[in-house]
């Protein structure tokens, strides 16, 4: 044990523990966990340079001499095996004890814990608050556009994962815990956030959005903090990624989102404020687009993506992979349209539109009529020539609403932190 | 390492390390066609004893109303059928007279088939140990997202539907006919299992009457997971 | 195995010209590892099976509902008679290890005959009254099982001249997406059909390397290779053919007696 | 006995021409010699590594920058090999990461399936196994012969399914991705098949080696006088052929589901992925330690025999062996800590802490093996080092990942893949370069440039460092792996990584240089250029065609160094003093 200490003398512990960990844990399992990880970092240094020092000594004292042969010396020693093979059993006993306990934590939940739904699809993240409503918050990671799940502080939060398609990974490496996800069955995770530094709080008003825009974008960088938001304003918060770990295909490395954590009083004055009752057609698709992962293979900006890019789709000619085409004067139809979008989201495998992969999940079942309509009213206000908006208070497809320009990152966005 | 040193005068080429023992002339045994006629009979024996002990257990639940407990079905057939497995093993392959070498390789396979299963279903069988749900049954089709044609419907429900189509067509369309062909021919589908002699005629159930969660996605909407709402897919 | 043609020993039988090959110190040596080899050889073909038996060991498990309705599906004569046909051909084949060892030749390839038999007899029985009709419902005439059918059998929908009757309402008991049973009970019924399918498909694909083993064995002997003092092919194809039998000793009560 | 080896009849090597180009070519694709099929093995899979080096090698470069650059790059070569990897779009619309997917996945299979699992049993083994053992050949030539055309084949229908579009699996197939990706195409279920038929040639190999083994040791030689690389290669064979038919099994099952659509892995049909993850971890599992067993075989010659030292602790390094091939096969559930129950979590990660023990006492003995050594610092030594120092570090690094609860932190990211890399690449392969230079001189006959050999060692030891070494970090900061694009924070440590995987490919030039160097102008290699004790030593380099002109009788151990004069030295080379050199006569 003194042994450590002195290594940990020579090198400053603090120097290692900054570079194997990228910050603290965020939950007090993250921590223990962080401990574990460090002591056996310590215990495999600590064997490593002993072995490699005798290694090394031995070689450099017993090199080759010419015209001399090996010594005779001991070829076993009973004692000596028994203790090094006894020794570390001991260590290891222990170490897979103090593993167990911090996992049986990391796997049962406390009876209070608040019960929210995640699901995960190809390729994208769902959370379902307790009271049925999900996140409207978005922000960038890379060039992909990611959900922000806005999450109480010092509250124990217990996950139930289902997966729509194949598997996936629920992992969060501040929580230092990962589940996999699987389809027609739960898995269960939980964690109790700690609350944030208070570093970084919400903007107070939108003037300090744009004058951190502003700001951002003329380091050449892009501002990727939360927008203004009535019920967070002033509220401190700490960003968490969530990636996905288990390969689930194309776009596994962009199925990333955001934990939010923020306090508990703020967060239950957020989760009343988002429901989507309020919202235009066409503003509800908007954020659907984000919310359901359109925007992980979708465009509305005619760039490159996995699936054809939204803007100019209504209107435009398409040709199918199954030899059937349509002309644009049958995609500018209002009634045709509708019909073939509605199709496309609910089946996509029926009409792949060429130079396409059959990629998309199916989303019958996920959408309901009022969602589906605001995706496709939204669809046709990308349009060439969109279709006059009936409902009041819709912004036009280029609005400075946050999540219009997200799918439009510059390639290496700086991350949310 | 201490070492014997081999004595060349004493060497046997035929066994040049004393490993087989008597495996050289072991192996050459040869088995009589009595011995074999005789493991043969027991071997049949043994099949008509498995056979018939499984319809006695049948009989006695359906006739004398004796619920047997679920392993006792197991544990006979099981068993015999290793007996049986052992008469072959010893004979027929000849292991009782063979190198016991092959003998011993035989148990290393079934030790390595045993921790195989053994450890599989350690894991797969106490999945709810901790978190019940964990423990959801998957549904053929529940998420629907890969199966062919079936929507999001389960397999089952999707080949009902699928088959009253058949029978809707046949009576173009006629519902009430379809139905009732659907029942008929329901009704000719369980004396077919009395002829096989398999329960006691229990007629099915009423195929529509329930099925398992409807996968996950149904499920989200209810509370508990284990009592989803039955199948929204009718 | 390599035989000396060249030497002057033309009226000896070929078996008599054999000589072990140049590694060996002996041609017991020789079969005693080959043997041993082949016995490996045995322990993977447990193995591949282990992974059958191993499913069906969860899914049992998981879905025993299903397992149970399954299971009854099956009619236990079927597999009754054909584990009689699988034993008495091992019989056969061991005889006829046997009556090459007393060099014996013609009883040899009489057993040896036999043995080919049982095999045809056990992959016709599995086609004709198991694998057809649940997957398709077009029975064989000759099925037994037709009379409980007969209000349902489809006059006139028949299939190869005749000598298969449609049944309505039965066939469809496909694995996986194809299942189409529609008087299921269980949703999870296919998973026992895959289970079904995979082990017996499996096993027959053994069964038909085993015959064409036993059948180039029936040729050589024919030809005079194997005699009293070499029949190694013999034993090892014996040993095959045993294992075959032996694997079917677990799939039969697994699949058709356990509710 | 020395005494036993007579020039008079002399057969001529094995490598000798049988007469013109065809015959020889002829003679070869039809031999049953164990040291021309071995030969035949180390070429084919020479040849994988290189394949499989090269895709590393576009992995790294597509990580040199967080997003996309070499899948997204619009040039006219990444839409070539886009259209080559099945994907036509590469470079322009949609291009995703198809194309990264299928390249890590090549990789993977490709070093895994085709180069890993066979580079050292069926190369250096087979060539090596009957000369130490004092045979003629192993126990089936033929057998052999077809293992080979076997590996071949399968080999074959793998490229081919790379060929037809690639396969964006992961060499691991996890269901349900792999039922339903590309369901329109034949790829998958083809590489699936192909890694299949290469399941069979590892069988046989395993059944001719445990058979060889038992049975064709030389007269004299009990079970603990057999080399440790003998011991090795029989531990390997037993797991080789207890292990591989359940990945038969498993691969059978999955073409059945993406033929047949029965689902046993799919929950869309009903099936069980984690189901899958048992079947195929009980294989994968242990056939990590068939890759890594032989190698710590030749570590154990290498590093006797370079230090003319009896090695320390014989019978524990054997039984070691055989104790890691044991509990190999209870342990392959710390793959799937993420995915199973916790009571079998918690019983397979005390289990896997098992495995440990005997990996640490291999590595005590190896060092102890050292100690009053003469030790020769030659290619083979300088890699028996590299080995210790990379495969220590290998099997440290799997404590955290045994342990439970950091595993949950540490699974699937690049923790996992350097981990592995450091076993697999720092433990197999190094030993394989050790055993190649240890054993070149006798496979061919013809020494290899040393100082360029040990410089191609150290340049190999340092790009293998920078390597993989960062990719600790990475993983243990939460990057995940098989990811084609990933957050800037992560961006200087991957192209460290980078800039270490072309450091590799300058070492394995150099060597390639080296060992295609010494076919053309290295000098006539003795018979014992080590002063070996075990059997191979006694043969010619090369071997004659049937190894010995005699079958050699043995009378020592195969490290009686201070008490044997190595067979071909001059005993006033090896001065041992005369109270020890009674030892020997017996």
């Amino acid at each position: 044990m003194n042994m450590l200490l002195t290594i940990a003398n020579i090198f400053s512990l603090d120097w290692w523990h900054k570079a194997w960990l990228r910050s603290d844990g965020a939950t007090d399992l993250a921590r223990s966990t962080d401990e574990t990880g460090m002591f056996l970092w310590w215990f495999c240094a600590f064997w490593f340079v002993f072995l490699m020092a005798l290694m090394f000594t031995f070689v450099a004292r017993y090199r080759r001499k010419k015209g001399q042969i090996a010594p005779r010396s001991p070829s076993h020693n009973t004692p000596l095996e028994i203790a090094w093979t006894v020794i570390p059993t001991l260590f290891l006993v222990w170490i897979f004890f103090k593993g167990f306990w911090s996992y049986m934590d990391k796997m049962v939940a406390p009876g209070d814990a608040v019960m929210m739904d995640m699901r995960a699809w190809k390729w994208s993240w769902g959370l379902t608050y307790p009271n049925g409503s999900e996140t409207n918050a978005f922000t960038v990671i890379g060039a992909r556009q990611v959900p922000v799940f806005y999450i109480p502080a010092e509250v124990n939060i217990k996950l139930r994962l289902e997966s729509q398609d194949v598997m996936h990974s629920f992992y969060v490496p501040d929580f230092r815990t990962k589940i996999d996800v699987f389809p027609n069955r739960y898995t269960t995770t939980w964690f109790r956030a700690k609350a944030p530094s208070g570093a970084k709080v919400h903007p107070r008003s939108i003037a300090e959005v744009e004058s951190a825009k502003a700001s951002a974008a003329s380091k050449g960088g892009r501002y990727t903090g939360p927008e203004y938001i009535e019920t967070l304003a002033g509220e401190p918060y700490e960003d968490h990624w969530i990636f996905c770990a288990e390969y689930c295909g194309d776009e596994h490395s962009e199925m990333a989102a955001i934990l939010r954590v923020v306090p508990a009083p703020a967060f239950d004055r957020w989760v009343e404020t988002i429901g989507t009752g309020s919202l235009s057609p066409i503003e509800l698709g908007k954020l659907l687009y984000a919310r359901k992962g359109c925007s992980q293979c979708h465009t509305v900006d005619g760039s490159a993506s996995t699936g054809p890019t939204w803007k100019h789709a209504f209107g435009t000619a398409r040709q199918f992979t199954n030899g059937e085409s349509y002309s644009a004067e049958q995609m500018s139809d209002v009634a045709f349209f509708s019909n073939y979008a509605r199709e496309s989201i609910l089946t996509p495998s029926v009409k792949i539109v060429s130079g396409f992969g059959n990629q998309m999940t199916p989303y019958a079942g996920q959408l309901n009529d009022r969602e589906l309509n605001a995706l496709i009213a939204y669809i046709m206000s990308l349009g060439v020539n969109p279709p006059p908006v009936t409902t009041e208070g819709d912004a036009p497809a280029d609005s400075s609403n946050p999540n219009a320009g997200d799918s439009q990152g510059a390639p290496a966005a700086p991350q949310p932190q | 390492m201490a070492h014997s040193p081999a004595n060349s005068a004493a060497f046997n080429e035929l066994d040049p390390h004393g490993f087989e023992g008597h495996g050289q002339h072991a192996a050459h045994v040869i088995i009589g066609p009595f011995t074999l006629r005789l493991v043969l009979a027991a071997l049949l024996f043994f099949t008509v004893l498995t056979v018939g002990l499984a319809q006695l257990e049948v009989g006695i639940q359906n006739y004398f109303h004796i619920v047997l407990p679920w392993w006792v079905n197991v544990v006979v057939a099981m068993s015999i059928a290793t007996v049986k497995a052992l008469l072959v093993m010893a004979y027929f392959m000849q292991l009782r007279y063979d190198n016991p070498i092959n003998t011993i390789l035989m148990l290393f396979t079934m030790g390595a088939l045993a921790l195989f299963l053994f450890f599989t279903g350690l894991d797969l069988l106490s999945r709810d140990v901790i978190e019940p749900q964990k423990a959801g049954a998957i549904v053929a089709g529940g998420t629907g997202k890969q199966v062919v044609g079936t929507g999001d419907k389960p397999l089952v429900v999707a080949a009902r539907e699928r088959f009253m189509q058949k029978l809707l067509d046949k009576h173009n369309g006629n519902v009430a006919a379809a139905e009732a062909e659907f029942e008929m021919i329901k009704a000719d589908v369980s004396p077919h299992h009395h002829g096989h002699g398999h329960d006691g005629g229990h007629a099915l159930p009423d195929a529509n009457r329930t099925f398992p969660r409807f996968g996950t996605s149904g499920a989200l909407s209810a509370d508990d997971p284990h009592h989803a709402p039955a199948s929204t897919g009718h | 195995m390599s035989t000396l043609d060249t030497r002057e020993l033309g009226t000896l039988q070929r078996w008599q010209r054999y000589i072990h090959g140049h590694h060996w110190r002996s041609s017991a040596e020789e079969f005693d590892a080959v043997k041993f080899g082949f016995w490996l050889f045995l322990s993977t073909e447990v193995l591949l099976f282990g992974g059958i038996f191993c499913a069906y060991f969860i899914f049992r498990s998981l879905y025993p509902a299903a397992y149970a309705e399954g299971s009854q599906a099956l009619d236990w004569r079927w597999g009754g008679l054909n584990t009689v046909i699988l034993l008495i051909s091992s019989y056969t084949m061991a005889a006829s290890i046997y009556c090459v060892q007393k060099g014996l030749f013609s009883r040899a390839k009489l057993n040896l005959v036999i043995t080919l038999l049982c095999g045809l007899l056990f992959l016709a029985i599995k086609i004709l009254f198991e694998y057809t009709p649940k997957w398709s419902g077009y029975f064989f005439v000759l099925d037994p099982a037709l009379s409980h059918h007969a209000a349902t059998v489809v006059e006139g929908k028949t299939a190869l001249f005749g000598l298969f009757q449609y049944v309505e309402g039965y066939g469809g008991k496909r694995p996986g997406s194809l299942f189409d049973h529609p008087f299921a009970q269980n949703a999870d019924i296919p998973m026992w059909w895959s289970v079904y399918y995979c082990g017996t498909a499996i096993h027959a694909l053994h069964v038909i390397i085993g015959m064409v083993l036993i059948f180039r064995v029936l040729l050589r002997v024919n030809k005079g290779y194997y005699g009293p003092t070499h029949y190694t092919m013999v034993e090892i194809v014996g040993l095959y053919w045993h294992l075959v039998d032996l694997i079917w000793i677990f799939l039969f009560p697994l699949l058709y007696l356990i509710h | 006995m020395a005494a036993t080896h007579d020039h008079a009849h002399h057969h001529g090597s094995y490598l000798e021409p049988k007469g013109g180009f065809w015959t020889t070519v002829v003679d070869w694709a039809t031999t049953v010699d164990h040291k021309k099929i071995g030969v035949m093995y180390l070429v084919a899979i020479l040849f994988m590594f290189f394949l499989g080096g090269v895709a590393a090698l576009a992995l790294r470069l597509e990580l040199f920058e967080p997003v996309r650059t070499v899948v997204d790059a619009t040039t006219g070569a990444s839409k070539i090999t886009g259209q080559m990897f099945g994907n036509p779009d590469a470079g322009g619309i949609g291009a995703g990461n198809n194309l990264y997917n299928r390249i890590f996945t090549l990789h993977g299979a490709i070093m895994v399936f085709m180069v890993i699992v066979p580079s050292i049993p069926a190369s250096l083994g087979n060539f090596l196994l009957p000369i130490m053992l004092g045979a003629k050949d192993v126990a089936f030539p033929r057998l052999n012969l077809l293992s080979w055309y076997v590996y071949v084949v399968g080999s074959l229908f793998a490229v081919a399914a790379i060929i037809l579009g690639g396969v964006d699996t992961g060499w691991t197939f996890y269901t349900p991705y792999s039922t339903t990706t590309d369901a329109d195409y034949w790829r998958v279920t083809l590489m699936v098949l192909g890694a299949f038929t290469l399941g069979f040639s590892s069988i046989l190999t395993g059944i001719n080696f445990v058979v060889t083994v038992h049975k064709l040791r030389a007269p004299g030689m009990g079970w603990f006088d057999m080399p440790l690389f003998a011991w090795a290669l029989y531990a390997a064979a037993i797991i080789q052929v207890l292990a591989t038919p359940v990945i038969g099994i498993t691969l059978l099952l999955l073409m059945f589901e993406r033929i047949f659509r029965v689902g046993i892995f799919d929950p869309a049909l009903g099936g069980d992925p984690v189901l899958f993850q048992h079947f195929f971890w009980f294989y994968s599992h242990p056939v990590v330690y068939v890759m890594i067993l032989p190698g710590m075989g030749i570590i154990s010659d290498v590093l006797a025999v370079q230090s003319h030292k009896k090695i320390f602790g014989y019978r524990a390094i054997a039984f070691s062996s055989l104790g890691i091939a044991g509990v190999s096969f209870i342990v392959w559930g710390h793959h799937m800590f993420a995915s199973m129950s916790e009571l079998a979590s918690m019983v397979f990660s005390a289990l896997t802490f098992l495995v440990a023990i005997p990996t640490a006492i291999k590595v005590f003995n190896w060092i102890s093996s050292l100690y009053k050594g003469s030790i020769a610092l030659n290619a083979p030594m300088v890699y028996t080092l590299i080995f210790l120092f990379t495969f220590s570090i290998g099997g440290l690094t799997g404590l955290p990942l045994a342990t439970l609860s950091t595993d949950l932190h540490l699974h699937d990211t690049y923790f996992v893949v350097a981990h592995f890399h450091y076993v697999m690449m720092g433990g197999t392969i190094m030993a394989f370069m050790a055993g190649l230079h240890h054993w070149w001189p006798k496979m061919f006959g013809r020494m290899y440039n040393e100082p360029l050999a040990i410089l191609g060692a150290l340049v190999v030891f340092i790009g293998f460092n920078v390597t993989f070494f960062s990719q600790f970090f990475l993983g243990a900061r939460g990057m995940p792996r098989r990811y084609a694009s990933y957050v800037d924070e992560f961006q200087l440590l991957h192209q460290i990584s980078t800039v270490g995987s072309f450091i590799l490919l300058v070492g394995f030039l150099i060597h390639l240089f080296v060992f295609l160097a010494s076919f053309a102008t290295g000098r006539k290699a003795p018979a014992n250029p080590w002063g070996g004790l075990t059997l191979e030593w006694l043969a010619d380099s090369p071997p004659e065609e049937h190894n010995f002109p005699h079958e050699p009788i043995v009378t020592h151990g195969p490290y009686d160094f201070e008490s044997v004069v190595p067979h071909h030295w001059d005993p006033s080379d090896y001065p041992i003093p005369e109270e020890h050199r009674a030892v020997a006569s017996h």
